[in-house]
């Protein structure tokens, strides 16, 4: 019995949120400290994951195996094939800069207003939302990520409807109840996802008995585990309505523009960078192993909604007026992408959806922080109260383009490689959704720079002239996303060589091989 | 004539006394109603006795009139705190749980 | 010696890298940091030139991996570059001008705060433009393709304060990206149908597959180099690009980032050899191009928005000869060369103009400044008579053999296309002629000059620059901008005969592009003849109305056709009214539709249950009597339930 | 056989007797419920009681109709009506309703469920009448006896509890908790001079003595009558009577008189008016 890597790694921010929890009102800045630390050792223990497992070898590694409820076969299994732990690099990587982004965003209020901002309260609910992000991407028994994939929502509820943006154009209250209105409305559209879910795992182990991803995985595979097939559409559905509507996915996306508007951009960046990639990720791991059938045969409705997705995402991101909302129907746009890579069923399009949802977490995060930096600034959401930012403050300009080049897929980012491998995944094997889908690149070019645009070209206007420039402390955020978004552009090997085995397995689990071209012109 | 009509009285005077406990807003009236209900409870009860030979309802009768004078002591020990309290009898005033 | 070929690029990327990241404390030094990487790239350039001619000509491509860049099953691109004649001849190209117009802007920007950021932008565009030449794949190039799309919109956009800047930035990278998207599903196209997308293979097996894909392929080509070459129908963007510093616009605009998509063109020959349908298509796009730039070059008062017009219509020859195929290619290029020079010449004249006279664009406000800027009025002259094709200068050269080639291609498609080319010329020669007259020759317009009238709506963007009217005092400019004009000028002058001295650049490119040759039904010397007749007509029409009567100092309201030009031919205004004001009206209701429709749904649902339990809560008024009402009716129910029962 | 049939059917005598007393009855209820003014009601109620117990007579429970007389009539209606003076005789509540809906409600569920009892009653078949001749063959009183302290002397016992438990709870309910000791005269006067308001006692009530002056207000000297005069119940009750505009005007009819027989001029020849009037 080795060291149980995998439950250290979720399991440490999960005490790292209790201790900051009962760090004393007092020592504020202990917390954040304290909260900090953690997520940086948390980190470490991602790292030693991505080291420890070896690319190529078993399917699932580092596993762990617990009986926990005998009578209904469910078990404390952990284990992580490549995709997980790119995921899990990812939420491990991201914590830290949120922490740090986050760093004042919950400090009691200046005198006058009356709500009560709990700074420990803030950074322990991140935390506990790392751990039950981890070992959600951990856990490979549906039971056990079934829990946490809900337990997630707690504590975001807590996060989206507790801490809002400092200041607020139509003052405190209007702000509260906008707040308590997204975050109801996130927690209702997830519970509704999650209890078709839960429906679908209990038929589920109606079916198959256990809970166990592998058993039941390879019992479909070796035929020993036979559904009905309308039995097996109905589970699929289930389970992908919860995560469709994790990963917003047309026509359920309408909570995540609320919830990212009203939440600090810290928050926004956990709930679109890390909470919404479980979604997608699910979908990949429990869709496609547990009911390749059903997934072949719902491709095409799902291919047309993330078409959908793409271009009425990017189309929406053109008309908003508020920042944030903006970034929100950004990241829809390219959670469409995500979700069209994953169900072109070709070993581009999935590594690609996989790398897209890394690359997506690090430029959302590079873009979202650095506007929460400008908005923290000015203490507006509205794109029209800025303008001529650029002159005052050129290296945070400097950073939102960067932020906006790498949204809008900038050859030399790291989105690119993704967002191109999606693409011609899908284009193989259906060219038509492949060339509607690159006209969502053109739409990504016009809100990216539009946004620029407006906010920070034009003359100065009076509101932002005398507008501070990046400190250390968001540079310290900001600079190593921007290196990584550069790294990954022009190095991606290190993600896709740990992507590819698993891909190429989750491919040979729905019996789907790349089509081949009609001259073999590569040597 | 047949004594059957005892009961379709007795019916009557249930049906109005009832009705009045509804429309009526004064509790003193709507505790009269409710005695008048009882009572003609009563009357049905003596006309089943003498229907059935036996003297089982006049004993039921009986213990009814006793039950109801409990309650009249109580409801109208009630009825004086309530008026003590809020000044008025009229029992719509009493539609909060609270004073 | 292939590893300097990285070199190349890693020079002018480090200078960017280090001037945008460095700081204020380079703001000193910092041009002379981005100077000194060009050069130094310009230097390698040549070394590796050396090397080329050392070899024998089948040894003449090199090649040099760096690393593998992405590969997922079959899907694999190498970060790997190639060296032959085509991407050499760029090398030099772009680094040589580019060197001497960093050399220029050190004192063109001489008053700039931001000179560091912009000799760092001019680095990053240095070394994207080269990636693009030097890339062996097409994904490689696609990287380079949109690294120059990048600094384009960086340097247009450099005075960000100007809205007009920001919005002309904008449209050019908007317009690219258009053009982009044609790229990259070209390369989607490439990867379904070989399997691979890099420069040997495709071109190699462009025969073994069917015409249709071939011809998808080329058109999705076409409308990338489009987009990047400002071709008819995505030229929109040029004439706003030149909101940018005039240095930008002579080296991006002019000499090297326009011309990308006749690199792409012809780098794909193979394939466009076997789609004859693409080529059409090209040489179409070329011929109308080519007049449409030249039309919109005579109607601008704005000299760069002049230059800007014939810039496209010099692309529109060099796209035309690209369509020709086989015997066309290498004049494309040699074209692309010459005109790179005269072209970078002219521009950097028109800035040392505008430097001399506090940044007036308009040329009605110029006039006899040949004896205020002699060096300038030299060198822009040589540039001229270059670009009008006076005899035995480089414009001669290049431009008859283009013509040549349309006639060449024979069948009524080569009369049409040598004609247009022809008549081209002419209008080249008008407009050009007119330029000059207009800014060296005539009275001193810009004495007293009067304020423009508000009743010619002026569509230069460049309007606000002149602000103050304070008399300007024309005068010549430093020596670090003169001498890169004089060393342009002369190239102008020369190098179209070096070229052509026995046919040098044929031989040198040939084994790049292929070549061979068409047999024209008209002879050469008529050709020859035909063009000078045309320059000439072209001047003399010119000298008729400018040279003669003087130039009012407001543009008069002018044909129809002429106010059409000044609007870019009305293709601005088609864009706005349809893809502006649609998309606008198309995002605004998809708004509307996401708040009501979609998410009205959900909040609908909520109302809905809110209401109910509202009603709900209603019933329960606290209300003794009428709890008692509800007792009783449901007494009577169940009297009634059981009489039912017992009849039953 | 014959007395058989005379368990049928009753008496003519009886019958005369149900149909009018009956009516009496049903009368009686209807103006219980309504009566403007509690104390009618009270009075119809018992008035409907009477003939209840007279109808048990009828019946054969000589006991019960005794009992109703005395113990309901007698002493629970009178309770009633001391609980009625408590509240206030002349108290009239409206019968105008104030829940929406609540009367036709009201009368709906009435009128529906009387039909169903009739209905009930005219599905039921009940046609033999024993009678209680049998039953009350050695006494009415006695057989009552016999069963209450056998068959349902349980019963019985519950029911004295219950009747216990009902008078302490009334006692309880009605019984207010002195927190603190009673003030005596001293201790009130003390206060009343402290306070220095109304040191001397209050003003009696009444004009002149003229009214029965207990619920009369006293009239102040500009003759605007004086709520203090009147004890704080009636008070509450609203239940004074102004009657000051009537006496001033005797009073200026009694000067005028007065100086016509002294010959002098009248000082102003005004009447009063009601405050309220006067405001008009």
């Amino acid at each position: 019995m080795s060291f149980p890597l995998l439950t250290a790694t979720a399991a440490l921010p999960a005490v790292g949120a209790v201790a900051t929890a009962a760090v004393p009102a007092a020592r504020r800045t202990a917390a954040k400290w304290l909260a900090l630390l953690v997520s940086l050792a948390t980190l470490a223990l991602a790292i030693t994951v991505l080291v420890r497992f070896e690319p190529g070898g078993a399917r699932y590694q580092l596993t762990e195996s617990h009986a926990w409820i005998k009578n209904f076969g469910v078990r404390y299994e952990l284990g992580v094939d490549g995709i997980a732990v790119a995921l899990i690099a990812l939420t491990a990587v991201l914590i830290p800069f949120i922490i740090l982004a986050g760093w004042h965003d919950a400090d009691p209020l200046e005198t006058g207003s009356r709500r009560w901002r709990p700074t420990q309260g803030f950074f322990a609910l991140i935390l506990a939302v790392e751990a039950m992000v981890l070992i959600s991407f951990e856990s490979t028994d549906v039971f056990l990520f079934y829990i946490f994939f809900e337990a997630m929502l707690i504590p975001m509820y807590f996060l989206i409807g507790g801490f809002g943006d400092r200041a607020h154009a139509q003052g405190e209250e209007a702000a509260a109840t906008q707040r308590s209105y997204a975050a109801v409305k996130f927690l209702l559209y997830n519970l509704v996802g999650g209890l078709l879910m839960l429906a679908a795992v209990i038929g589920l182990y109606v079916v198959a008995g256990n809970f166990s991803l592998q058993e039941i995985a390879q019992a479909r595979a070796n035929g020993s585990l036979h559904m009905a097939t309308s039995t097996e559409r109905w589970l699929f559905l289930g389970f992908f309505f919860a995560f469709a509507v994790k990963a917003p996915l047309w026509p359920l996306h309408t909570w995540l523009p609320n919830a990212m508007q009203e939440s600090t951009a810290p928050v926004a960046v956990l709930i679109t960078a890390v909470v919404d990639k479980v979604g997608t990720f699910a979908m990949l791991r429990f869709c496609l192993q547990l009911f390749p059938q059903a997934s072949k045969w719902a491709t095409p409705v799902i291919l047309v909604l993330a078409l959908i997705s793409i271009v009425y995402g990017a189309l929406l991101a053109v008309g908003q007026r508020d920042i944030k909302r903006l970034v929100a129907y950004a990241s829809i746009s390219h959670f469409g992408f995500i979700i069209m890579g994953i169900f072109a069923m070709t070993s581009q399009g999935q590594s690609g959806a996989t790398l897209y949802m890394v690359n997506h977490g690090i430029s959302t995060a590079a873009w979202m922080l650095v506007a929460g930096f400008l908005i923290s600034r000015r203490g507006s959401r509205l794109i029209a109260d800025y303008g001529g930012v650029q002159k005052v403050a050129p290296v945070l300009a400097g950073t939102f383009l960067i932020g906006g080049l790498a949204t809008l897929s900038l050859p030399g980012l790291a989105p690119f490689v993704s967002e191109f491998l999606v693409l011609v995944g899908t284009f193989t094997r259906y060219p038509a959704i492949g060339i509607i889908a690159t006209f969502g690149i053109v739409l990504a070019a016009l809100y990216a720079l539009v946004l620029y645009q407006r906010t920070m070209t034009g003359p100065v206007k009076p509101e932002v002239s005398a507008m501070p420039d990046l400190r250390a402390r968001e540079l310290v955020v900001v600079a190593p996303l921007i290196v990584l978004l550069i790294f990954l552009g022009v190095y991606p090997k290190p993600v896709t060589d740990i992507v590819n085995p698993a891909v190429k397995q989750t491919m040979s689990d729905v019996h789907k091989t790349d089509p081949k071209p009609s001259v073999e012109a590569a040597k | 004539m047949n004594p059957v009509n005892y009961l379709y009285l007795a019916a009557l005077l249930f049906t109005i006394g009832a009705t009045g406990v509804l429309i009526r807003r004064n509790a003193i009236v709507v505790f009269m109603c409710i005695e008048l209900m009882l009572n003609a409870c009563n009357l049905a009860f003596v006309t089943f006795s003498r229907m059935h030979g036996n003297l089982d309802g006049q004993i039921i009768a009986f213990f009814t009139m006793v039950v109801a004078a409990a309650e009249v002591v109580v409801g109208l020990a009630i009825i004086v705190s309530l008026f003590r309290t809020r000044h008025s009898a009229s029992v719509d005033d009493a539609s909060l749980m609270k004073l | 010696m292939e590893n300097l070929i990285a070199l190349l690029i890693a020079a002018p990327l480090l200078g960017a890298a280090v001037l945008l990241v460095g700081g204020r404390r380079l703001d000193r030094v910092g041009h002379w940091i981005g100077t000194l990487l060009s050069f130094v790239s310009f230097v390698i350039g040549l070394a590796l030139f050396a090397d080329l001619l050392g070899k024998s000509t089948e040894h003449r491509t090199m090649t040099q991996h760096l690393w593998t860049w992405i590969s997922v099953g079959s899907f694999h691109a190498d970060v790997t570059f190639r060296l032959d004649q085509l991407s050499m001849t760029f090398v030099l190209l772009i680094t040589g001008v580019g060197s001497l117009i960093h050399l220029y802007s050190v004192g063109y920007m001489e008053h700039d705060e931001r000179r560091r950021r912009f000799f760092g932008y001019l680095n990053l565009f240095l070394a994207a433009m080269l990636l693009l030449v030097l890339a062996d794949n097409y994904l490689l190039l696609y990287v380079g393709w949109e690294g120059v799309g990048l600094a384009s919109y960086l340097l247009i956009g450099f005075w960000q304060h100007k809205p007009s800047a920001a919005t002309a930035a904008k449209k050019a990278f908007l317009v690219n990206r258009v053009g982009d998207m044609g790229l990259s599903i070209a390369i989607m196209l490439m990867f379904a149908t070989f399997g691979t997308f890099a420069f040997g293979p495709v071109l190699s097996h462009a025969g073994d597959t069917s015409q249709g894909k071939l011809t998808a392929i080329g058109l999705m080509l076409l409308l990338a180099a489009c987009g990047k070459s400002a071709q008819v129908p995505l030229q929109s963007w040029l004439g706003d690009a030149m909101e940018g510093p005039t240095p930008v616009s002579a080296l991006i605009h002019a000499a090297t980032m326009v011309t990308a998509g006749v690199y792409l063109i012809v780098r794909s020959g193979a394939i466009f050899n076997a789609a004859p349908d693409a080529q059409l298509a090209v040489t179409v796009v070329g011929a109308v191009t080519l007049l449409f730039g030249a039309i919109v070059g005579c109607a601008k008062d704005d000299i760069k928005k002049a230059l800007a017009g014939s810039t496209m219509s010099q692309i529109g020859y060099m796209v035309l000869a690209a369509g020709l195929g086989p015997i066309g290619y290498v004049f494309a290029i040699m074209h692309l060369v010459t005109h790179g020079f005269f072209k970078a010449g002219l521009f950097l004249g028109a800035g040392s103009v505008m430097h001399g006279m506090n940044d007036e664009v308009d040329m009605r406000r110029y006039g006899g400044l040949r004896k205020y800027m002699p060096i300038t009025f030299i060198t822009f002259g040589l540039g001229y008579l270059a670009i009008i094709g006076f005899p035995f200068l480089s414009g001669f050269y290049s431009k008859d053999k283009i013509i040549e080639a349309a006639f060449a291609k024979g069948g009524t498609e080569g009369w049409i296309l040598g004609g247009v080319a022809l008549l081209g010329a002419a209008i080249t020669a008008f407009y050009m002629t007119r330029v000059m007259l207009m800014t060296f020759f005539g009275e001193e317009r810009w004495r007293n000059a009067p304020t423009p009238s508000p009743a010619e709506p002026s569509v230069e963007p460049a309007a606000e620059t002149r602000g103050e009217h304070t008399e300007p005092h024309p005068h010549e400019s430093p020596k670090v901008m003169t001498i890169p004009m004089i060393v342009l000028a002369v190239g102008s002058v020369a190098c179209g005969f070096f070229f052509n001295l026995g046919d040098r650049f044929l031989h040198w490119l040939e084994p790049v592009t292929g070549h061979s040759e068409g047999h024209s039904p008209v002879s050469t010397w008529t050709v020859t003849g035909a063009t000078l007749v045309c320059l000439v007509i072209g001047v003399g029409i010119a000298w008729a109305q400018y040279g003669r009567k003087p130039v009012p100092a407001v543009a008069p309201r002018g044909s129809l056709l002429t106010r059409a030009a000044r609007r870019d031919l009305l293709q601005d205004d088609f864009n706005h009214v349809v893809l502006v004001r649609g998309g606008e009206h198309l995002t605004r209701s998809l708004v509307y539709v996401d708040h009501t429709l979609v998410d009205g749904v959900v909040n609908g649902t909520a109302a809905g249950f809110g209401g109910l339990s509202g009603r709900l809560r209603r019933i329960q008024n606290g209300f003794a009597r009428s709890y008692a009402v509800s007792m009783f009716g449901g007494a009577a129910l169940l009297v009634a339930a059981t009489l039912l029962m017992r009849a039953v | 056989m014959t007395t058989q049939l005379a368990a049928y059917t009753t008496s003519t005598g009886e019958a005369f007797q149900f149909w009018v007393l009956g009516t009496v009855a049903v009368i009686g209820a209807l103006c219980t419920v309504f009566m403007k003014k509690a104390v009618h009601s009270a009075l119809c109620l018992a008035g409907t009681m009477i003939v209840l117990a007279v109808f048990y007579l009828a019946n054969g429970a000589y006991f019960l109709g005794v009992v109703q007389i005395v113990v309901y009539t007698g002493a629970i209606m009178m309770l009633f009506l001391f609980v009625v003076m408590l509240v206030g005789v002349t108290a009239a509540d409206s019968l105008k309703e104030t829940i929406k809906g609540q009367r036709w409600l009201a009368l709906l569920c009435g009128v529906g469920f009387g039909v169903l009892l009739f209905a009930g009653l005219g599905n039921a078949s009940l046609k033999e009448f024993a009678g209680t001749g049998q039953a009350n063959a050695n006494g009415n009183v006695e057989g009552l006896a016999s069963l209450i302290f056998t068959k349902y002397v349980f019963a019985f016992e519950i029911t004295g509890a219950l009747l216990i438990t009902a008078a302490v709870g009334a006692m309880v309910l009605t019984h207010r908790e002195r927190t603190e000791r009673a003030k005596t005269q001293r201790e009130l006067a003390e206060q009343r001079v402290r306070e220095g308001k109304y040191v001397p006692p209050l003003p009696a009530p009444g004009v002149y003595a003229r009214h029965n002056a207990v619920d009369i207000a006293g009239l102040l000297p500009d003759g605007t009558p004086s709520e203090l005069t009147v004890s704080k119940t009636l008070r509450e009750r609203g239940q004074i009577r102004d009657v000051s505009a009537e006496a001033l005007n005797d009073l200026r009819a009694l000067e005028q008189r007065a100086q016509e027989r002294l010959e002098r001029a009248a000082i102003e020849p005004a009447t009063f008016k009601r405050p309220e009037e006067a405001s008009k």
